[in-house]
């Protein structure tokens, strides 16, 4: 029982922030893709774009490097909350362990793993000590693409997770546990539960989780330059270069825009693929 | 074979003891009923049995095992919650075949058993709903449906018909019944409704706070309860009670009244009779002090219509006494009321033990 | 009855059954490693900040080092850190509790009606995210000059709250999904507006989720360089002060500015976790 | 207060000392306030957009101030008589007024570990080095050490195109524009190629060689003079610092220029251009250097007390400009907002050439046309060590 | 004064009709039942009379106000959930205190007034216990109480003592009762409790598919059932209908028995009678030829024993009749029943439109 206007009431605050605070100037930003200097309009900010050697290597890395990030950060997390929520003791010292990385920048977490993978880093350290190498490996040199990805895919599933973590955990709290012990009753294991009842109702939470995570992949970037120098080319750094060091905001514009349909197509996917049926709310 | 042994199972929450020493068995296909005051422990009793909630102390046995230890899914049961735990991420539907696809059965069985239920529980028009667009009868009727369609050896049910309507009950009383018995399971049945418990059961549990007071036949629980609080729970309206000081001899002084009661030595004593075991003598009709029976007489307080029956409760010597009188007695607030036990189905109970005393 | 009673947390002590000394072993050593996942680069971090210059730089490295405070306190003393610092406090706050003001009531909106516009509004919340933020900056940064909110803390956290606002709606929304609408409709039928059945009966049950969204709020807010950098003058933030010179600091400062920059959110982690992880036992009945 | 707005002097060493030595002793106050690029840029431009702001001075690199060309103001009433005459000019920005005023300069030298000088081919002079000789020894540093001890600043934030513009083209086409695609250009590339075989494999990560000098990683090192001064004031006895080296046309270098200019929208001019003649006077230059390594622009006699990277990089900076082969180049001018794109030219045949392996030929030839294109655009005259041309320098 | 009004009220979920035109008024004061099988609308129309849901048409008035557009708040009323919604987070203490802290009461009448409808629903020992530590009875008790303690002037009940047992109903239910006229409230309180809706009702509206079939007395619903429906809904076990054709001049044939009925032209009829408004006359006792009132026979099928009494299920010409005896009948399956009605107990139906004839 509510007037049609109380849901807009409700948005209206954070719908004023949007519009003034991202919408204006997103336009403002957007506009600059499609005309030049002098006000005409134009596509061929795009097609710079595009016909750029390194256009399709940085998509391409940028959407491999979420697809190897995401599925299995996701699957972390729903299993690192699935443990918290078994758990009787220390749990709240484990999940505030596990929430640390939350509070990293990623500038802040490419460092550190940089510390860890540089040729004279701990991991070498590690290895050297223990006597399996007698130089120091190279492992970020740019021949070792794969490597370096693998280490920038280690140092987002580290920064990240946590992230995937807190919301899950929160949504988990939520669901009652009547639910669990009816499945219980009926038979279900312990991983029947989980997949029948606890994933179904964690929807909401998964999708929001995901949501985010997948938007802030297609947005990686310091940690990607910290490992991976220039070797791996990624939609963000591309944007950095073409606005500060090749000058060219419309260029750089036309970029966002792709990270920014790319990121809306996923949405729009997620959402759908994660939706819950109308009557099935709570 | 699924007997079910409950042996001294005790419950403590905290410092809330649920349960005390607990020790029940129940034979396999047996249909036990769980009756008890709300809060005594029924709900705490079927968990544990179910696995859901780890007992204090002692041990449960379904069949030839020793369960304790076993999860719910490996004790071969299934619940009615009490407060149903329909899955609303499932159409009604789904939430009823939930236990056939756990068991793995294929797809046209569970069709089958889905149908069957929901036919039998009258929600099959409801499958493709969800439980958010349901009643709360719908929603306990898909509760109950979800157990029965998994045919379980033993079948736990919590109050699992107090949503519906006498009508509806009263069907579903029946057909449940008859279907617990075609698939021999052995049932235990919390309710709160002792018509029901009476009609149902094989044996009638009575609870109260966290024990097994007395554990028989529906009639004999009705007949000859075991304790006090037996009497007075069961029956609606339940036993009325009177002090008795002893008058010598076998007999009782009730309400001013002598009866002839047990010999014992015990220096009080409570007189029980139920309502319908009370003969009015109409107006006039006998003289108290000529009669081979005793006559008590009671003043007449309230009156409730209780459409095929009249309620009459009356004082004794400050004592309440219920009387049920047929709905068209003439009887007003005030009048004076004579009547007699019929004499077999008194029944007499140690004040300080609260038990019942051997009948004399 | 005199005993102490515990909020029912029931949603943890679920069924223990069929867990062999095994699997508990098993459990433990999960848990233990995930946690060495965790902490061992914080570890790293922590010995190359507490390192001196010449352990920083050295091969092999050791893993325990001699304790060696100088570049911490070269931070620590550097002119106008705790200015900083306390900018960084401040505009983090405003972040967080602007961004839950406005966030919570759409995360409500969103979960609670069906209205024409929904889809709509998540896509639009979400490109916020999506759309990367420094080449807002310019347009931002002018309009900001013009309008005169330009170097001040509020104006900052109004460019912060956008960025978190995703994060509080979307949280939000997902945990108000959540709970049962019958526990506010009974505050409704006891005298509650809608704005008090939302205090008194869903704001506590979805603290956890109101804590997620604070501290997303706060550690974006804490992290974010580039609007600070060109958004504040004499206000800098922190990162903005910091962590942007960092690319061009010597090794052993980057990471004593790194632990500096990390520290402070973590303490706040850690202040809020209890909130994060209250969770009260919802049955829907 | 003068807000100084620099992209230089960023490290929080370097900041503090720009504080509280440098600029202590200025009237009326100034604060400085380094940040990245990025930022930089942005707030500088929304500044003159708006047409207001805080800023008083900007300090950056040349190639940063000919974009914001337009919002510059005049500078040329200012006493610059003691300052470099070649840098003056530069400050034009191909325009009559004085957009910007040297601030300082620097250039890009070589440095080495001294455990690499017994690796040394045969023969050669650490302070006549030519490239031939630095793949030979790179190479025997390589076989001998079991790793490539050569490092090259390579990095996202590496200055590997000015080693290509200033330092490689010059060496060996005479030219930075003109023979881009040149059979010289080609041997050059081939040269560096063979050069990177025995570079270390992580010198696409390395943006500061210091670092890596320090950490032991690599021995021998091309940088900036001032991304090197901490390895020497860390440990000024391990380390030498020498010229860059020779190709067949010369030894090619290139000086950087910092420049310091004040925008159109700046709060109070006269406080801004004060603090410009301050930061022009000797002792201050001198404290500058202190500070951020990087050279006077005037005429200074270096007192004794100077750090060991100023000792050090002085020494081989003036071996380089000394030397008899010496081909100094110049800044690009007149290229506006297309500098960043004509780094790129170079930084992409750096790429596809030397990491993605790409045929060489084809390489340039295909970024000769973007060159082509950026010059055009901007019609940009020729500038050292290309010989001067009327209208567009071309690209052969 | 808070008459409530309910206007030609319909309500559709979907494609679902959960209400049609409701129409139904609630004098000031008033304490009515709603009775209705499960899924009837009962707790859709309480809930559109509380504000929670918004009625598809029509209109509803508390007092001199149309409420429709008013939020729950601000009607005066206050409302039990048929699932409880009991807020997790809060004690029980500060469940009942809700309401009164919204209203703003000073803390030593929340005290008082929590501390009074605690001791009222017997749940004064539990006030520092939170919802997930509490029984389903007593949860459900803590939110009548947190109802009852707001004192409001519209008391709206879903199934208020669903969970509870008899002996506590029995007892709530005149707590109730008192406190409720005590206070003026008017109540509208589902239960499908019969033996409740009798005892507590002013008046009972009885609920069918979405539509209110009979609203009256208890006396009248039981005794002067408007419908078919209502006779078989009230009463347990319910009226028993046998089919009657004309046998001219007013007669009708009832399984086989001349007797006299209603002079109307109808092809059909039916007859009922109440289960306890039948005579069993003792065998041989009578001669059904020569008897003045008509003397039915059937045949025993199934005996219940409820406790107080004896239910036989019999068959005439394949009809069911449900006869409720004494419970120490000696009566066997398969004995054949000799049996009259109490003569002005009699009603007829017409089959078409299900309602009742008006007695002749
Ligand atoms: N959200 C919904 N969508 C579709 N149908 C609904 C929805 N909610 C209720 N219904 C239907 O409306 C009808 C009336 O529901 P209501 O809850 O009022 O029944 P009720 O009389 O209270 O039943 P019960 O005694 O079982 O609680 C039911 O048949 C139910 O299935
Ligand atoms: N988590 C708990 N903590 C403390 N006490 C509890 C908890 N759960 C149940 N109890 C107490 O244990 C007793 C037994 O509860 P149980 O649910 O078994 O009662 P019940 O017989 O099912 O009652 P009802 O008929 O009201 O459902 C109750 O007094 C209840 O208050
Ligand atoms: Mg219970
Ligand atoms: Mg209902």
């Amino acid at each position: 029982m509510y007037s049609k206007s109380l849901p807009y009431m409700l948005l209206l605050p954070a719908t004023l922030f949007l519009c003034i605070f991202f919408i204006y100037p997103f336009t403002l930003v957007a506009w600059q893709a499609f005309t030049t200097d002098t006000g005409e309009f134009t596509s061929s900010f795009f097609q710079e774009m595009a016909s750029h050697w390194k256009f399709n290597t940085a998509l391409i890395n940028t959407l491999l490097l979420a697809l190897a990030v995401v599925p299995f950060q996701m699957a972390l997390a729903i299993y690192m909350a699935t443990l918290v929520n078994g758990m009787k003791r220390g749990r709240d010292a484990v999940l505030y362990i596990w929430t640390i990385p939350l509070g990293i920048s990623d500038l802040a977490a490419g460092l550190i793993w940089l510390a860890i993978f540089e040729q004279s880093g701990f991991l070498n350290s590690f290895l050297h000590t223990l006597g399996v190498v007698e130089q120091p490996v190279g492992f970020l040199g740019y021949e070792n693409k794969g490597i370096i990805f693998l280490a920038i895919v280690l140092a987002e599933i580290w920064r990240a997770t946590s992230i995937v973590l807190v919301i899950l955990v929160a949504g988990m709290g939520l669901i009652p546990k009547e639910y669990a012990e009816a499945a219980e009753v009926f038979g279900a294991s312990r991983w029947q539960r989980f997949t029948r009842v606890t994933l179904p109702m964690l929807k909401p939470s998964l999708q929001t989780a995901m949501i985010l995570r997948v938007i802030l992949a297609f947005e990686v970037f310091a940690v990607v330059v910290a490992l991976g120098g220039t070797n791996l080319p990624v939609l963000m750094s591309e944007v950095f270069t073409w606005q500060y060091e090749l000058r060219d905001a419309h260029v750089a514009a036309a970029y966002a825009l792709v990270i920014l349909a790319i990121s809306i197509a996923f949405t729009l996917l997620i959402m759908w693929a994660l939706r819950v049926p109308k009557g099935a709310r709570v | 074979m699924a007997e079910i042994k409950i042996k001294q199972v005790a419950k403590q929450y905290g410092s809330t003891h649920a349960l005390h020493s607990i020790d029940l068995t129940i034979a396999d296909q047996e249909f036990l009923v769980l009756l008890g005051a709300s809060g005594c422990g029924k709900t705490t009793l079927l968990r544990i049995v179910a696995g859901l909630e780890t007992a204090t102390s002692g041990e449960v046995w379904i069949g030839d095992r020793r369960v304790d230890q076993l999860p719910p899914r490996d004790r071969g049961i299934a619940m009615v919650f009490q407060n149903y735990a329909v899955f609303p991420h499932l159409t009604v539907y789904e939430n009823i075949a939930f236990g056939l696809r756990m068991a793995k059965l294929p797809q046209p069985e569970v069709d089958k058993r889905v149908n069957r239920t929901a036919e039998l529980m009258h929600i099959e028009a409801l499958l493709q709903r969800y439980s958010g667009q349901l009643s709360g009868g719908q929603r306990q009727r898909v509760a109950v449906a979800r157990a029965l369609a998994t045919e379980p050896e033993v079948l736990l049910m919590d109050e699992p018909l107090s949503n519906l309507d006498a009508l509806l009950r009263m069907e579903m009383r029946a057909e449940l019944k008859t279907v617990l018995a075609e698939s021999k399971t052995t049932t235990i049945y919390v309710t709160h409704d002792q018509v029901e418990a009476m009609s149902m059961a094989d044996r009638i549990a009575i609870m109260n706070k966290g024990e097994i007071v007395q554990a028989a036949s529906a009639v004999e629980v009705y007949r000859n309860p075991a304790a006090h609080f037996v009497g007075s729970f069961i029956g609606n309206p339940p036993m009325n009670f009177l002090d008795a000081t002893p008058a010598g001899d076998g007999f009782w002084n009730v309400g001013g009244v002598r009866v002839s009661g047990p010999a014992g030595g015990q220096a009080k004593l409570r007189f029980g009779i139920r309502p319908e075991d009370i003969r009015v003598h109409p107006t006039g009709s006998v003289n108290a002090s000529t009669e081979q029976q005793p006559v008590f007489s009671a003043t007449v307080r309230i009156l409730e219509p209780l459409g095929s029956h009249l309620l009459a409760s009356c004082k004794i010597d400050d004592q309440m006494l219920r009387v049920v009188l047929d709905s068209d007695d003439p009887i007003k607030s005030g009048d004076e009321l004579q009547w007699s036990p019929v004499s077999d189905r008194v029944r007499w109970f140690d004040p300080g033990s609260e038990l019942a005393i051997a009948s004399v | 009855m005199s005993q102490q009673i515990q909020p029912a947390k029931v949603m943890f002590d679920g069924p223990v059954h069929g867990r062999s000394p095994l699997h508990k072993y098993i459990f433990t050593g999960v848990v233990v490693l995930l946690c060495l996942w965790v902490l061992v680069p914080i570890y790293l971090l922590a010995v190359n900040t507490l390192s001196s210059p010449e352990d920083v730089n050295a091969f092999p490295k050791s893993l325990f080092p001699d304790l060696n405070t100088d570049s911490v306190s070269f931070f620590l003393n550097f002119a106008g850190v705790g200015q900083a610092l306390w900018s960084s406090v401040k505009v983090a706050t405003v972040t967080m509790v602007l961004s839950i003001l406005a966030g919570a009531p759409a995360g409500y909106a969103l979960s609670r009606f069906d209205f024409t516009g929904k889809s709509t509004f998540r896509v639009l919340v979400l490109m916020t995210r999506a759309f990367p933020l420094p080449l807002l900056a310019l347009p931002l940064a002018v309009m900001y000059i013009r309008i005169g909110l330009d170097d001040s803390i509020l104006g900052l956290a109004l460019v912060h709250t956008t960025l978190a606002l995703p994060f509080a709606v979307l949280i939000t929304y997902s945990l108000f999904s959540g709970i049962p609408i019958e526990l506010e409709e009974a505050a409704w039928t006891l005298g509650c507006s809608r704005l008090q059945a939302f205090q008194k009966v869903i704001f506590p049950l979805v603290l956890p989720g109101i804590a997620a969204s604070a501290i997303f709020a706060f550690v974006i807010s804490w992290n974010e360089v580039f609007a600070a950098a060109v958004l504040t003058i004499e206000n800098r933030t922190l990162p903005a002060f910091l962590l942007q010179s960092l690319s061009f600091a010597p090794l052993h400062l980057k990471f004593a500015g790194g632990a500096v920059l990390v520290l402070p959110a973590l303490i706040f982690i850690f202040l809020v976790r209890k909130y994060l992880f209250s969770m009260w036992g919802i049955a829907n009945r | 207060e003068v807000l100084f707005w620099s992209t230089q002097a960023n490290p929080p060493e370097e900041q503090q000392i720009m504080r509280e030595k440098v600029l202590a002793d200025f009237e009326g106050g100034a604060d400085f306030a380094p940040s990245e690029g990025g930022p930089w840029l942005t707030r500088i431009q929304a500044e003159l957009q708006a047409g207001e702001g805080k800023i008083g001075v900007l300090g950056s690199l040349h190639g940063d101030l000919i974009e914001l060309s337009d919002g510059l103001v005049d500078l040329s009433e200012l006493d610059t008589s003691s300052m470099n005459k070649t840098f003056l000019e530069l400050g034009k920005l191909g325009t009559d007024e004085q957009k910007y005023i040297p601030w300082m300069q620097a250039t890009y030298i070589m440095a080495a570990n001294k455990k690499a000088l017994e690796f040394l081919p045969e023969g050669a002079d650490i302070n006549a080095l030519s490239y031939d000789q630095l793949i030979a020894w790179s190479k025997t540093m390589a076989e001998e050490t079991g790793s490539p001890k050569f490092g090259f600043p390579a990095g996202p934030k590496g200055l590997k195109h000015r080693f290509f513009q200033g330092y490689m083209y010059p060496s060996y086409t005479n030219s930075m524009v003109t023979k881009f695609r040149s059979a010289e250009a080609e041997l050059a590339w081939n040269k560096f190629k063979e050069l990177w075989s025995y570079t270390n494999r992580s010198s696409t990560n390395f943006s500061f060689m210091q670092e890596q000098l320090l950490t032991d990683e690599v021995w021998v090192v091309f940088d900036h003079t001032a991304r090197l001064a901490d390895a020497f004031n860390q440990r000024p006895d391990d380390f030498i610092a020498f010229p860059a080296p020779a190709g067949p046309t010369g030894r090619g270098f290139m000086p950087v220029v910092v420049g310091m200019a004040v925008p159109n929208s700046a709060p109070d001019m006269e406080a801004a251009k004060n603090l410009i003649s301050y930061m022009s006077q000797p002792e201050v230059q001198i404290e500058t250097l202190r500070a951020t390594n990087f050279f006077p622009v005037v005429d200074v006699e270096l007192p004794d007390d100077m750090p060991a990277s100023v000792k050090a990089a002085g020494a081989a900076v003036a071996a380089m400009s000394g030397s008899a082969d010496a081909n100094p180049g110049l800044l690009p001018v007149g290229l506006g907002d297309l500098g960043g794109k004509f780094n790129a030219v170079y930084v992409d045949a750096f790429e596809r050439i030397v990491l993605a392996g790409q045929d060489v030929r084809e390489v340039l030839d295909d970024q000769a046309d973007s060159l082509r294109k950026i010059m055009e655009e901007a019609g940009a005259p020729c500038w050292a060590p290309d010989a001067p041309s009327e209208g567009a320098c071309p690209v052969d």
